[in-house]
């Protein structure tokens, strides 16, 4: 999940891989299915896969993001994912994060769900690699926080547990 | 034959030049400050030298450090491109004593053309017509009060010994003549080491329309027919094109006769440009002279076919000028924007650093000259011009809808831009009518709606699918101090494409 | 006015036709094949549609598939581009049949040019010069024999249901007819699935010259003066000019002329090409009109000033023609050099595989029409275009001399290109004298030295420069195969770029 | 060390950076100074450094290499290190390779000198690391093949313990 924050609004986009090689983006409230090509700093995007066709080119500094789009450039930032925020969260004794970024491959537990500390919680699949989300404590899961098919940044909460 | 020039310049323009030489078959030689040790023209070029700091006055203003750059490189001719030492009578004249060939007019030319309050005097001798005023080296505040009663209000204060918007103030009643008199002597002392003074009857709604001429050394002089350059922001001209879209066929022969007798009137040889003032009524007066190559000469090239900078080196050979006045037309209609790194939103300042992404538009009809690409600085030591986007098409109309089109199609990340201010511009009702005068933007300015919108949802997708992917191939060695970015060793990987 | 239109077609043409719709406000519908599903003209596209497999015959030779993506997308008119089915009466009078506006000529029109035989005969009719022969829908060999024998050998066996080269036979004496004529009609059977054939008599050292027309709906034809393709090899333009280098005023006019007349005995409507063979006295020949956009439509844009893709959206509207043929003039010289993805080094077969770089040309004065760019794949599918570069200037050699600095700048790795060739080409001194005929590269093949050079040590520098950077930035996930190049959750990072 | 093969010519090109950011190559026999700067897909070089300036364009395909060069396009080969020419020559007890590509920063023994297995040999730099290249027996040092300033690839044998 990404959080971005333009003028004072604070604006959250998820996104899936479907099984299909499309997308399905959930922007707040909003769902959009979506095909996406990286093209030369940017994407080609067609919404939905069969729809109308855009290429956005994108360009990071720091904090700050700035797309180009129908010729207009938007400038909006990205709230980082906090290092202290991961450590009190885990400082807690119940916050999983993700290790990478990655996509959800499959949900292990449920809420409400006991757990042992090391438990595996969910999979993970970055780099053609997996990776399995451990329980930091034994505990009983209180929220997870994503989904099969999610795709997560590094440093994402993903469950907590208490 | 001239075999290798070194060109006294940096940007899109030396860029410009060094393009020329390849097809002439001339070695390129490029000079730089530190602040452009990476940059377009010296990565262009056959050699570069470096010729001091980034202040301007310590490296491309500097006449030993370039001479003595010609001279290491074997070079025997310099461009001076446009702006720096391009209209500096000693520039020429130590070029022409150091055995090279000047690109450009003859010392003694830029000299006349270059004291405004001279050239006034040679035009009137000539019968260019001149917009009433009064010039006087040595005139009391008195008399200029005097003057200004005589030539009526509202009057313009200007600076004799420059040019480009610097010491000149309008006047619109008596009373405040003496404070407008001693700001503008204060700005010109400061700008050009000259202040002294004269005076013009204000024109209100005038219009800029400039000559393009070409003269060899045989006598021969034409004109290549006018640019409209009407669109100003505070003296700086925005949008150029020709043909003028208000100008009928006879005053266009009347503007074009005169500045081809402006330029006999001092003896001119190479290319130069004579401005004019064109009041609501359609009388014209002349304005100045540019004794060298200028920013927008790129939509001449494109209604007349003929090629500027060639045809600087092939005049400054020797060669007789292939064409007569006969010879040359005006085809189609050609507009130029200026798109800078600057911020309308905060009243157009520049807007230095790192352009993290620069794509320009590419289709029939459109023309792209710039002195930078993706990865490159915009610095706070020179015109933060980041490229000139040129179309032509068969109509005015054509061309504004190419221009739109052209515009939409660049994209620049990194830097703020006026790319939306041209839109913006273009797309006015009076604009599109053609009925831009040189204070029109001033007047309408407010119109402008400088903040951008708030961005759609795709926006935000484009972006998070960027970080996600961006945190995924992201290099283990994060290397992104921008200072090594040059150092192959140390290079970052920040900039990427995909293989789509 | 139109507003949504499907392009039936891929490639730079495609690019080129989405251009013009983007300036005039129309929405660009693209289609593709599966091979073609990553190609620029569908990321380029407001929307584009899947129709079918790699093989044309199974896509874009599908006219049910064409209309259903058009039904689709809500397209009120169809451009076909060039090649597929640009000249297949059947899918114009299909679109017109399904309430689209058809970009091109009348499906009647294609049917009375695409038959050689009969456009002989109407030519004929409209006193259009043609080449003294022969044609006869049912004749037996011996009618062929007699009629050789009287127009003198050497003579010309031809299709007369096709062009292209195909079912072409030069006979040179009479014992050869017979086996000509059953390979020439087997050929043209398999090519065209007909097998009729005509005689022309063959003019050596001949021209290849063509006209553009454009005619409107009321009535309104024009010519665009004539584009030289004689640069051929094996019947395949390489590169082509306008004007042509050996055509005097009388004669320039007259074919004009004759191109007007022989698109108005067959009530054209819409851009045309009118071909004609120039023998060496001077006297030209229809050899057969082509009634859609050519390839080289380029060069006559860049002469005459004339958008011919947007005049045909403009015809098709129902627009008449904005200018009169005394309104067009052709100005300076163009030239076109198509460049391909083919090895000159053994034979000029097809170079298929991935563009790992290709830099176009930029300066003043070029353009670059292409399909594709870094990382694209260039297919057995198709024609291995890379892309037309097309330059301008005033004169021939300054537009010969444009051309071989464009050339030079061109950087295209990843596949073997006919580069060299086309600068082998352009500079072979008949090129230069403007003396080349259909058949001159045949002669001269054995001329260019098509291995390439050993690299010099800084070439060997450069890929060791290349090498440890290389090795030293490669992302920890060596995800290179290239089956998953265009799914960014495993997008290979093998193409990146310096900050410089 | 990088080795090339273009028609049955074998070329090995050694790169070394020097001080003030400039770079010597030797080519066969032949030596080179210039700069170096990275440009879009290539290299904008001068030779020397304040000589003749020409950028140079790369792609690679497997051990294919293709360089643009003033106009002109040349494809070579590249000599891969073989995976077993690096174990056969450690096999022998001796060989001591790079891990990663870098640039020698210092050596830390003489050709002739006796040393202990593990013993650090030479320091290689590289990603702003240092690493040391140790002794992998005890032995003798029979060739330094590399010397300060040197850039070597993955794989290169850098010196040989007897």
């Amino acid at each position: 999940m990404f959080t971005y924050h333009s003028s004072d609004q604070r604006i959250t986009v998820r996104l899936e891989q479907r099984a299909d090689g499309t997308f399905r983006a959930t922007v707040g409230e909003r769902v959009y299915t979506f095909s996406a090509e990286a093209v030369e700093q940017g994407w080609a995007l067609a919404f939905p896969p069969d729809g109308e066709r855009l290429t956005a080119r994108v360009a990071d500094d720091g904090e700050s993001r700035s797309v180009h789009l129908r010729g207009e450039i938007y400038t909006f930032t990205r709230e980082m994912e906090r290092r202290n925020r991961r450590s009190s969260a885990s400082g807690g004794g119940g916050g999983v994060t993700a290790q990478m970024p990655g996509q959800v491959r499959e949900l292990l537990v449920a809420e409400g769900d006991t757990v042992t500390r090391g438990q595996a919680l969910l999979i993970l699949e970055a780099m053609k690699m997996e990776l399995r989300a451990v329980a930091p404590a034994d505990g009983v899961v209180k929220r997870l926080l994503a989904g099969v098919g999610d795709v997560v940044s590094r440093g994402q909460v993903l469950a907590e547990i208490e | 034959m001239l075999t290798c020039c070194l060109i006294a310049n940096r940007g899109e323009i030396a860029v410009r030049i060094i393009r020329a030489c390849r097809e002439l078959g001339i070695r390129a030689v490029a000079v730089y400050s530190e602040a452009d040790a990476h940059a377009r023209h010296v990565r262009m070029a056959d050699a570069a030298f470096l010729i001091g700091g980034a202040a301007p006055a310590d490296s491309y203003l500097r006449i030993d450090r370039l001479l003595d750059a010609a001279a290491r490189a074997g070079c025997d001719c310099v461009h001076p491109g446009y702006g720096f030492l391009s209209e500096a009578e000693s520039f020429a004249q130590a070029v022409i004593d150091a055995g090279l060939t000047w690109i450009g007019p003859s010392p003694e030319a830029i000299r006349l053309m270059g004291v405004k309050t001279d050239a006034r005097a040679i035009m009137q001798a000539a019968d260019v017509p001149l917009v009433p005023g009064f010039q006087s080296d040595d005139a009391a505040d008195e008399a200029f009060q005097a003057a200004a009663d005589r030539i009526g209000y509202p009057v313009m204060v200007k600076a004799a010994g420059g040019g480009g918007g610097k010491g000149i103030r309008v006047v619109q009643q008596r009373a405040d003549l003496p404070d407008a008199l001693g700001a503008a002597r204060r700005e010109a002392q400061h700008a050009f080491g000259d202040g002294r003074l004269f005076l013009e009857r204000f024109i209100e709604r005038a219009r800029h329309v400039e000559v393009q001429v070409l003269a060899d050394q045989h006598n021969h002089i034409v004109h290549l027919f006018e640019r409209e350059c009407s669109a100003q922001r505070r003296h700086q001209k925005v949008i150029e094109e020709s043909p003028s879209p208000r100008l009928n066929d006879e005053t266009r022969a009347r503007i074009g006769a005169a500045a081809v007798e402006a330029a006999r009137a001092v003896g001119y040889v190479n290319a130069g440009t004579v401005e004019f003032i064109l009041a609501p009524d359609g009388q014209f007066y002349f304005l100045e002279m540019n004794t060298r190559l200028q920013v927008e000469h790129p939509v001449t090239e494109m209604v007349t076919g003929v090629d500027l900078v060639r045809q600087q080196f092939a005049i400054a050979s020797g060669e007789p000028l292939p064409f007569t006045q006969a010879d040359l037309h005006q085809r189609g209609h050609a507009v130029e924007c200026r798109v800078y790194a600057e911020d309308p939103d905060s009243g157009f300042l520049p807007s230095v650093g790192a352009l993290r992404l620069f794509l320009p538009p590419e289709a029939p009809g459109i023309r792209v000259d710039s002195g930078v690409g993706t990865g490159d600085e915009i610095t706070r030591y020179y015109d933060p011009l980041i490229a000139k986007i040129i179309v032509h098409d068969m109509t005015r109309q054509g061309a504004l809808r190419r221009m739109d089109a052209a515009l939409r199609d660049t994209v620049i990340l990194g830097t703020a831009t006026n790319l939306r201010f041209l839109r913006w511009l273009i797309s006015h009702p009076v604009f599109q009518a053609g009925e831009v005068d040189t204070s029109f933007i001033e007047r309408h300015l407010d119109e402008f709606r400088a903040d951008a919108p708030a961005p759609p949802d795709e926006a935000l997708i484009a972006a998070a699918l960027h970080d996600f992917h961006a945190a995924r191939t992201r290099a283990p060695s994060n290397a992104s101090d921008s200072g090594a970015a040059h150092d192959p060793w140390s290079q970052s990987d920040h900039f990427r494409m995909g293989t789509g």
